[in-house]
C-alpha cells in the first residue's frame, strides 16, 4: 500500500466506524443507554487529552480542569437558549428559526470553547511567573472562583441550574431525524485527537514538551516558553470548554456543583492514568474509567473504593500509567504500518560536503 | 580575520542581592577569534554567560552585540540575535530524540503559527521541511546523524556533549558561548575536543568564547584571555602573557596545571 | 459595632486555627517529600471518627472516666492510631511508587485515590447516616459584654493551636529528626550521605504530619459534633491553599496561611454577602500569589545553569 | 484503529449485564442516591421500597385484574449527581426495560432526568422533589409531594399565627437549590403576605461546618424567628451552633428537617422548634402507624419523610398498574399507567389524602410538626396557605 493511500487509511476506518455506530443507534440497535455512555467516552476523551496537554505534555499540574468545562458549558448553553428556546429565561423568545439548529450547533459549541479560552488567561497568566504547585493551587482557586461566580449569577439559574438546551437537540432530530448528540460527540471527540496531534507533533508544540524537560534550556534554545504556556493553557481550556458544552446539551441541564472538584478529580485521574504525554493513553484511559464507573454501577457505595483501589494498583504496577510518555505507535510498532510515515523523519540521502569524520 | 567587534561588553556589574558577584567586567570580542575565560572556581565565570545569555539582567554596564544593546532582553531573543551557548552540566532535553532536539532550537525562525499547524497548509509544511532538512544536515556534518532518533539520555556522555554543542550551532550563531566543554571528559580525549572545536571553528565561521579549567584546551585554542576573581579582571592578554601573569599564579597559586 | 467585630474575630481565630493545624499537616508531608498529601484532609476526617469509636469504647469499659483525663486518653490513643494509619498509608501506596522513581505527580495522584478510599470504604462500613460526636469536656459558654460569646472549646481550639506550632517549631529547628527533615527538603540525595537513614525521617515525618490532623480531628468534633465521612475534603483542599499561600515548606508560612484563610472566610462573610464568600476569598488568595509568587515564607528554587 | 477495539470491548462488557427476561413480572425502576454527599435519602427510598417489595411478594406478587403478577424493584444509584441521574434513567428505561420509575428525589436530579423520562414516555414520580419544574409540560412525571410554592406561605402563615412577630432571619445553603428557591419564596411570602420584615438574609455552602459568622449576623439584628428551610445535617450544626452564641428565641424549619438523625445530631437543640414537613411519625394512626410500625421493626429507626412518601409513590404507582391493567406490550402499558395515575383522587396515602392535579403535582395539606422534649416529631396541625 502506497503512503499515499496509508494517509488515509486509519482515518477512514474510524469514520466508518462511527458511521457504523451511528447507523445502529439510528434503527435502534444501540439504544439510549449506550449512546449515553458514548457519549460519556466522547467527553471525557475531550477532557483528559486536552488536560493532558498541560499536565502531561507541558508537565505543569492544573487541576482546574472542572472550571473550565463549566464556563464551555454556560456560555454555549446560554447561547443555545437565546437562539432557539422559545420562551427562555433572558431573551424570553428564540432569534433563531428551529431549523437553524443544525448549523448553529457547533459554532454554539466553538464558542462556548473560545470563551473558556479567555478565561484561562486567570490561569496562564500567573503561570509564567509560578511553576508547580503554586500554579496547582491557582488551578484549584480558579475551579472554586468560576463555581462560586456562576452561583452568585441569577440569570443563569444560580444553583438552581440552566435547563431547555434539549429544545435545540430536539429541533435537530425534528429537522434531520439522527442521534445528532452522539453524532456531534463523535465529531468533536476526534477533531480534538486530531488538533491535539497536529499541534503536539509541529515543531511548534514540541516547545511545550520541551519545557516540561528542561523550561531554562527551551529559553535560551529560541523556545519563546511563555507564548508556549499561553499557547497550551488557552488551547486547553477551550478544548474543556467545547466539552463542557457537549455535557451541558446531553443532560438538557447544567448547575455549578457538576463541575467542582471533582470533576477535576476525574479527569486528572483519567490523565495520570493513560500516561503522561500520551495522546493515545489519554484516549485509552478516557474509555476504560468511562466504561468502569458504568459497569461498576451496582456495586453502589464500594464503586468508590473499588476504583481507587484498581488505579492504586494499576500505578503499583505501571508507575507510568498505561502507556508512560509513549505513543500505541511506539509501544506496538507494528502499528506504525498503518499510517504514513513522516517524510521528515527519514534520513535523506544527499551528505553535505564537509563530514566531521 | 576582520578585526570588527562582534561583543562588547562595558563595565558590566552585576548583584544577587547584597552579594557582588561581578565588579566591572570589561570584554571585546573580535569577530572570527576564539577567546577564553578563566579563573577560580566561584569567580563569576558562568555568571557572565547567564547575562550575556539574558538569563540575568545586569545590574549596571552595558552588553552589545553587533552593536544592539541586549541588557534586559528575554533569552529567547538573544538566542534569535544568534548567540548559542552550552552548558556546564549538558542541559539536553533527554527524553526527546537528538533530532527533536536540534529542530526544536530553531524555534527562531519556524515560519508558521498554530493555524498552519493546525490545517497542516503549505506553509506549514515547507517550513517543517527546511527545519528537519538543516537538521539532518547539521547531524550528517556532526556525524551524528546515525544516532538522530536515540534519547540522548541513551547516549554516550561524549557524544552528548557533541549533540550539545550541535543545537547550540543550530542556532546559526555568530557568537557560541562553551561552557566548560572539557568537563566530565578524560584527558586522553582532551585533544581530540580541541581539534574539534578547531574544526566547527573553521567550518562554521563562529566566534567561541569558552570558559574552561583545562589549561591545556585553553592555551592551544584561545587567541586571547581573560582571567577574573572573585567577579573581578585581574588579567587579560594572549596566553603567554597570561601564563607568565603573576597576578595569575597567585590566583591559581597550588594549581599546577598552570604552566 | 465592635462587639460584633470581637465576635467574628473570635469565630475566626477558631475556624482560622482548624485549617492552620491541617495545614501544618500538609507542610511538613510537603516540606520533606514535595508530596502534595490529597489524602490529609480525609486522615483528618479518619481520625475524627477513630476518636468517636475510641471515646464509646473507654466510657462503655471504665465508667467513672470523665472529663480530662477521657479527653487526654482519647487524645493520646487517637493520635497515636492515626500516625500508625498516615504511616501505614506512606508505607503502602507511596513508598513503592518512591521506589520505582515514578513522576512525583502519580503519586500525588494516588494520595488522591487514599482520599477517596478512606471517604467511602468509611461510608460503606458505617451506613450513610451522620454521627454525632460524644461531649467529653462539659461546654461552658462565657459572655464578654454585649453578644460577645466564647465556649471554653473555642478558647482549647485556638490556644492547642498555638501550642502545636510552638512544639512543631521546636521539633523541625532543634531536634536531629526535624534537622534532618529541613535537611532532606534541601537536597533528598545529600542526605544518605550524611548517614541519616531517608525511610525512618520520612516515617516520622507522616507520622508527625498524622498525628497533627488527629489532635485538629478531636477538637474538630468536639466543637462541632456532626460527622460524616465527606466532611475533610473540602476543608482538607482549602488548607493546601492555604498553606501554599502562607509559603509551602515552612511551617511558618503554613501557620500564618491557615489563619489568614480564616480570617478572610469570616470577615468576607461578616462584612459583605455570604454568598461571594469562595470568590472573594479566593481571588484574594490569587491576588496575594501574584504579588508574592511564592507565598509569603517560601523562598523561590533557584535553578543553577 | 484502537478506538474500535476498545469501542468492542465495551459494548461487549456492558452487553453482559444487560438481561431481559419475559416471565409474569412488573419490574419497577429506582432512580436513587446511594452513594454521594447525602445516601441517607436513598437509603430511605430503599427500604420502604423492599418493605413493599416483601410484603406483596409474600401475597404471590400483585393482583391485576385477576393475575398476580411477581414484582421485582430494581434500584440504581444516581449518585447524588444530574448526569449520573440521566444515565440511570437509561439504564432503567432501555436496559432493564422497567413499567415505571420512582424518579430520583432532589429536584436537582428530578429536573433532568424528568425530561428523559417524559422523552421517553416512561411514568416516573419523584418522591420529593418540590421543584416546580420537575412536573412542569411533563405528562408523565409525577410526585407525591407538595411544592416549594406551596410549603413556603404555609410555613409563612404559621409563623405569623404561632408567634406574631415581624422581624424574620433567614440563612439558607446556596449551592442546594431547593434551599435557596425555599428561602426567596418565604421571604416573599413574609414581606408580601404577612407583612412581616426580614432583617438577616445569609447563606453558607454544602461543605460548610462553621456557621458562626451567620448566626453572629442574625444576633447583632432584633429578629425574633430564625428560618433555616436546609438540610438536616446543616441544622443540627447551625441550631447547636446558634445555642452556643446564646440563641433562644424559636427556629422554625422545612420538611427537609424531617430525619430520624436531627435531634441526635443537634443535640436536643432543635428541641421546641416547628418545621413543614409531609406527615408527623409521633402519634399517627391507622394505615401510617402500620407503616412506621412495619418500617421500625424492619430497619429499626422511625422512617423520615423520603421513606413515607416513597412508600406512597410506589403504593400509587401499583394502584394506577391495578386500574391500567396489563397487555404485555411495553409502550402501551407505560401510556396506560401514566394515565390512571393522572386519574387516581382522593388516596389515602401515609402522607395524607391526595388528588393529583393535570400537572401531576398532588393537592395535599402540609402537616407543622413540633419536636417535643422526647425528640419525637410531634403533629401540631395540618393546614393549606
Amino acid at each position: 500500500m502506497t503512503d499515499k493511500k496509508k494517509k488515509f487509511l486509519v482515518p477512514s476506518i474510524t469514520v466508518l466506524v462511527m458511521l457504523i455506530i451511528i447507523l445502529l443507534a439510528k434503527v435502534g440497535v444501540i439504544n439510549n443507554y449506550y449512546q449515553t455512555i458514548l457519549m460519556t467516552i466522547c467527553i471525557n476523551v475531550i477532557m483528559s487529552a486536552s488536560l493532558n496537554v498541560v499536565n502531561g505534555y507541558m508537565g505543569e499540574f492544573s487541576c482546574g480542569h472542572g472550571g473550565f468545562m463549566a464556563v464551555g458549558a454556560y456560555v454555549s448553553s446560554i447561547l443555545s437558549l437565546i437562539l432557539f428556546c422559545p420562551g427562555n429565561s433572558i431573551t424570553g423568545h428564540a432569534l433563531l428559526p428551529p431549523s437553524m439548529a443544525i448549523v448553529a450547533f457547533p459554532f454554539i459549541i466553538l464558542i462556548g470553547g473560545a470563551a473558556s479560552m479567555v478565561v484561562s488567561l486567570l490561569v496562564a497568566i500567573p503561570s509564567f511567573k509560578t511553576r508547580d504547585d503554586y500554579l496547582a493551587i491557582i488551578t484549584i482557586a480558579t475551579n472554586f472562583i468560576i463555581t462560586t461566580a456562576i452561583n452568585n449569577i441569577p440569570i443563569v439559574g444560580g444553583s438552581r441550574g440552566l435547563m431547555g438546551m434539549k429544545t435545540t437537540m430536539s429541533f435537530m432530530a425534528k429537522t434531520v431525524s439522527l442521534p445528532w448528540m452522539l453524532i456531534w460527540g463523535f465529531v468533536f471527540a476526534a477533531l480534538t485527537v486530531v488538533v491535539i496531534h497536529r499541534v503536539m507533533h509541529s515543531t511548534l508544540g514540541m516547545g511545550i514538551s520541551a519545557i516540561r524537560y528542561d523550561e531554562i534550556s527551551a529559553e535560551i534554545m529560541s523556545v519563546n516558553t511563555n507564548s508556549m504556556k499561553l499557547l497550551a493553557f488557552t488551547f486547553s481550556s477551550g478544548l474543556a470548554g467545547v466539552a463542557g458544552g457537549l455535557f451541558a446539551h446531553m443532560l438538557g441541564f447544567i448547575n455549578p456543583s457538576s463541575f467542582g472538584i471533582m470533576k477535576s478529580t476525574e479527569s486528572l485521574v483519567m490523565v495520570y492514568l493513560g500516561g503522561m504525554g500520551s495522546l493515545s493513553g489519554s484516549v485509552i484511559s478516557a474509555f476504560i474509567f468511562t466504561i468502569l464507573l458504568e459497569l461498576l454501577r451496582p456495586a453502589q457505595i464500594l464503586k468508590w473504593v473499588i476504583i481507587p483501589l484498581m488505579l492504586i494498583l494499576i500505578m503499583q504496577f505501571r508507575p507510568e500509567g498505561f502507556m508512560g510518555p509513549r505513543e500505541l505507535t511506539q509501544v506496538f510498532p507494528r502499528l506504525k504500518n498503518l499510517f504514513a510515515p513522516n517524510r521528515n523523519l527519514i534520513r535523506p540521502i544527499a551528505k553535505p560536503t564537509e563530514v566531521r569524520k | 580575520m576582520s578585526k570588527e567587534t562582534l561583543l562588547e561588553i562595558k563595565h558590566l556589574t552585576h548583584r544577587f542581592g547584597g552579594l557582588q558577584a561581578l565588579t566591572d567586567i570589561n570584554v571585546n570580542l573580535k569577530k572570527g577569534e576564539i577567546a577564553g575565560l578563566i579563573g577560580p572556581n566561584g569567580a563569576g565565570k558562568t555568571t557572565v554567560f547567564n547575562l550575556v545569555s539574558g538569563f540575568y539582567v545586569p545590574s549596571e554596564g552595558d552588553i552589545i552585540f553587533k552593536g544592539t544593546r541586549m541588557n534586559g532582553l528575554k533569552p529567547h531573543v538573544i538566542a534569535s540575535l544568534q548567540v548559542g551557548r552550552t552548558f556546564q552540566n549538558i542541559r539536553l532535553w533527554s527524553d526527546m530524540t537528538v533530532l527533536e532536539n536540534i529542530c526544536i532550537s530553531q524555534h527562531y525562525h519556524l515560519g508558521y503559527g498554530v493555524g498552519s499547524a493546525l490545517f497542516k497548509n503549505k506553509k506549514y509544511r515547507e517550513n517543517e521541511k527546511k527545519i528537519h532538512d538543516e537538521a539532518w544536515q547539521l547531524l550528517e556534518r556532526f556525524n551524528l546523524a546515525d544516532s538522530a532518533l536515540d534519547y540522548p539520555k541513551n547516549l554516550p556522555y561524549g557524544i552528548q556533549r557533541r549533540v550539545e554543542i550541535a543545537r547550540a550551532l543550530s542556532l546559526q550563531p555568530e557568537l557560541l558561548l562553551l561552557d566548560e566543554p572539557a568537563a566530565g571528559l578524560s584527558t586522553s580525549d582532551l585533544s581530540d575536543l580541541i581539534t574539534y572545536i578547531k574544526w566547527i571553528h573553521d567550518t562554521f565561521g563562529v566566534t567561541i568564547w569558552m570558559i574552561e579549567h583545562q589549561m591545556q584546551v585553553i592555551m592551544s585554542l584561545c587567541d586571547s584571555i581573560q582571567v577574573v576573581d572573585f567577579g573581578k579582571e585581574i588579567a587579560r592578554g594572549t596566553p603567554e602573557d597570561i601564563q607568565k601573569n603573576p597576578a595569575v599564579i597567585k590566583a591559581y597559586l597550588g594549581n599546577e596545571e598552570i604552566s | 459595632m465592635f462587639s460584633y467585630f470581637v465576635q467574628n474575630l473570635i469565630n475566626a481565630l477558631q475556624w482560622g486555627s482548624f485549617y492552620s493545624m491541617i495545614a501544618l499537616g500538609y507542610c511538613l508531608v510537603y516540606g520533606v517529600l514535595r508530596l502534595i498529601n490529597f489524602a490529609h484532609g480525609d486522615i483528618f476526617m479518619t481520625s475524627c471518627y477513630i476518636a468517636f469509636f475510641v471515646i464509646t469504647g473507654v466510657t462503655a469499659h471504665f465508667t467513672g472516666i470523665t472529663g480530662i483525663p477521657l479527653f487526654v486518653i482519647t487524645l493520646v490513643v487517637t493520635m497515636g492510631l492515626t500516625a500508625l494509619l498516615g504511616v501505614g498509608i506512606e508505607r503502602v501506596a507511596y513508598r513503592p511508587l518512591r521506589k520505582k522513581g515514578a513522576n512525583r505527580l502519580y503519586v500525588v495522584i494516588t494520595a488522591l485515590m487514599i482520599g477517596f478510599i478512606l471517604e467511602n470504604g468509611n461510608l460503606a462500613l458505617l451506613g450513610a447516616s451522620s454521627r454525632r460526636f460524644p461531649d467529653i469536656l462539659p461546654k461552658v459558654i462565657w459572655n464578654l459584654g454585649p453578644s460577645i460569646t466564647i465556649t471554653n472549646l473555642k478558647v482549647l481550639v485556638i490556644i492547642s493551636a498555638f501550642v502545636v506550632f510552638a512544639i512543631l517549631q521546636f521539633i523541625v529547628q532543634k531536634t536531629t529528626l526535624g534537622m534532618s527533615m529541613r535537611a532532606i527538603s534541601y537536597d533528598k540525595f545529600a542526605i544518605p550521605l550524611m548517614g541519616i537513614p531517608v525511610n525512618t525521617v520520612i516515617t516520622f515525618t507522616f507520622a508527625l504530619g498524622s498525628a497533627l490532623a488527629a489532635i485538629a480531628g478531636i477538637l474538630f468534633g468536639m466543637s462541632y459534633q456532626v460527622m460524616d465521612p465527606y466532611m475533610g475534603m473540602i476543608i482538607g483542599w482549602k488548607a493546601f491553599i492555604a498553606a501554599v499561600v502562607g509559603g509551602i515548606g515552612d511551617i511558618r508560612g503554613a501557620f500564618l496561611g491557615g489563619f489568614m484563610l480564616g480570617i478572610i472566610e469570616i470577615f468576607v462573610t461578616a462584612f459583605l454577602p455570604s454568598s461571594y464568600k469562595d470568590l472573594i476569598s479566593f481571588v484574594i488568595l490569587l491576588v496575594i500569589l501574584t504579588f508574592k509568587p511564592t507565598g509569603f515564607f517560601g523562598v523561590a528554587k533557584s535553578t543553577k545553569i | 484503529m484502537k478506538k474500535i477495539l476498545v469501542l468492542g470491548l465495551a459494548l461487549a462488557a456492558i452487553g453482559l449485564c444487560s438481561c431481559a427476561k419475559k416471565t409474569q413480572v412488573i419490574k419497577i425502576g429506582f432512580n436513587i442516591p446511594l452513594t454521594g454527599d447525602s445516601p441517607k435519602v436513598g437509603e430511605g427510598s430503599k427500604f420502604s421500597g423492599d418493605l413493599v417489595l416483601n410484603a406483596i411478594n409474600a401475597e404471590g406478587g400483585l393482583d391485576v385484574k385477576g393475575t398476580k403478577y411477581k414484582l421485582e424493584f430494581v434500584y440504581v444509584d444516581n449518585e447524588l449527581k444530574a448526569d449520573s441521574a440521566i444515565q440511570a434513567a437509561y439504564k432503567l428505561i432501555d436496559q432493564d426495560k422497567v413499567l415505571a420509575c420512582l424518579g430520583p428525589d432532589g429536584s436537582r436530579r428530578a429536573i433532568p432526568a424528568g425530561q428523559v423520562y417524559n422523552d421517553e414516555s416512561t411514568p416516573m414520580i419523584s418522591p420529593w422533589a418540590t421543584n416546580p419544574n420537575v412536573t412542569l409540560d411533563r405528562p408523565y412525571v409525577f410526585r407525591a409531594c407538595f411544592l416549594d410554592p406551596f410549603q413556603a406561605p404555609v410555613a409563612a402563615k404559621f409563623a405569623k399565627e404561632q408567634f406574631a412577630c415581624t422581624n424574620v432571619a433567614i440563612i439558607y445553603n446556596l449551592e442546594d437549590d431547593y434551599s435557596k428557591t425555599l428561602a426567596e419564596l418565604f421571604k416573599e411570602a413574609w414581606e408580601k403576605d404577612q407583612g412581616g420584615k426580614v432583617t438577616v438574609y445569609e447563606s453558607f455552602g454544602q461543605k460548610d461546618q462553621d456557621f458562626s459568622v451567620q448566626l453572629t449576623k442574625v444576633m447583632d439584628s432584633d429578629a425574633e424567628l430564625l428560618y433555616l428551610p436546609c438540610y438536616y445535617n446543616h441544622v443540627a450544626l447551625i441550631t447547636s451552633q446558634a445555642k452556643d452564641l446564646g440563641w433562644s428565641k424559636p427556629v422554625m424549619g422545612s420538611d427537609a428537617w424531617g430525619s430520624a438523625d436531627l435531634v441526635n445530631l443537634s443535640k436536643g437543640a432543635v428541641i421546641g422548634d416547628y418545621f413543614t414537613t409531609h406527615y408527623a411519625a409521633a402519634g399517627a394512626v391507622g394505615k401510617t402507624k402500620e407503616f412506621i410500625d412495619a418500617y421500625k421493626a424492619a430497619y429499626g429507626y422511625t422512617p423520615d419523610d423520603v421513606a413515607a412518601l416513597s412508600y406512597d409513590a410506589i403504593n400509587l404507582l401499583l394502584k394506577a398498574i391495578q386500574e391500567a391493567g396489563l397487555t404485555g406490550n411495553l409502550e402501551k402499558d407505560r401510556e396506560a399507567v401514566k394515565d390512571a395515575l393522572g386519574k387516581i383522587s382522593d388516596y389515602e396515602g401515609v402522607t395524607g389524602k391526595m388528588t393529583f392535579t393535570p400537572d401531576g403535582d398532588p393537592i395535599k395539606d402540609a402537616v407543622v410538626v413540633k419536636i417535643s422534649d422526647s425528640g419525637e416529631f410531634t403533629f401540631v396541625r395540618s393546614l393549606q396557605p
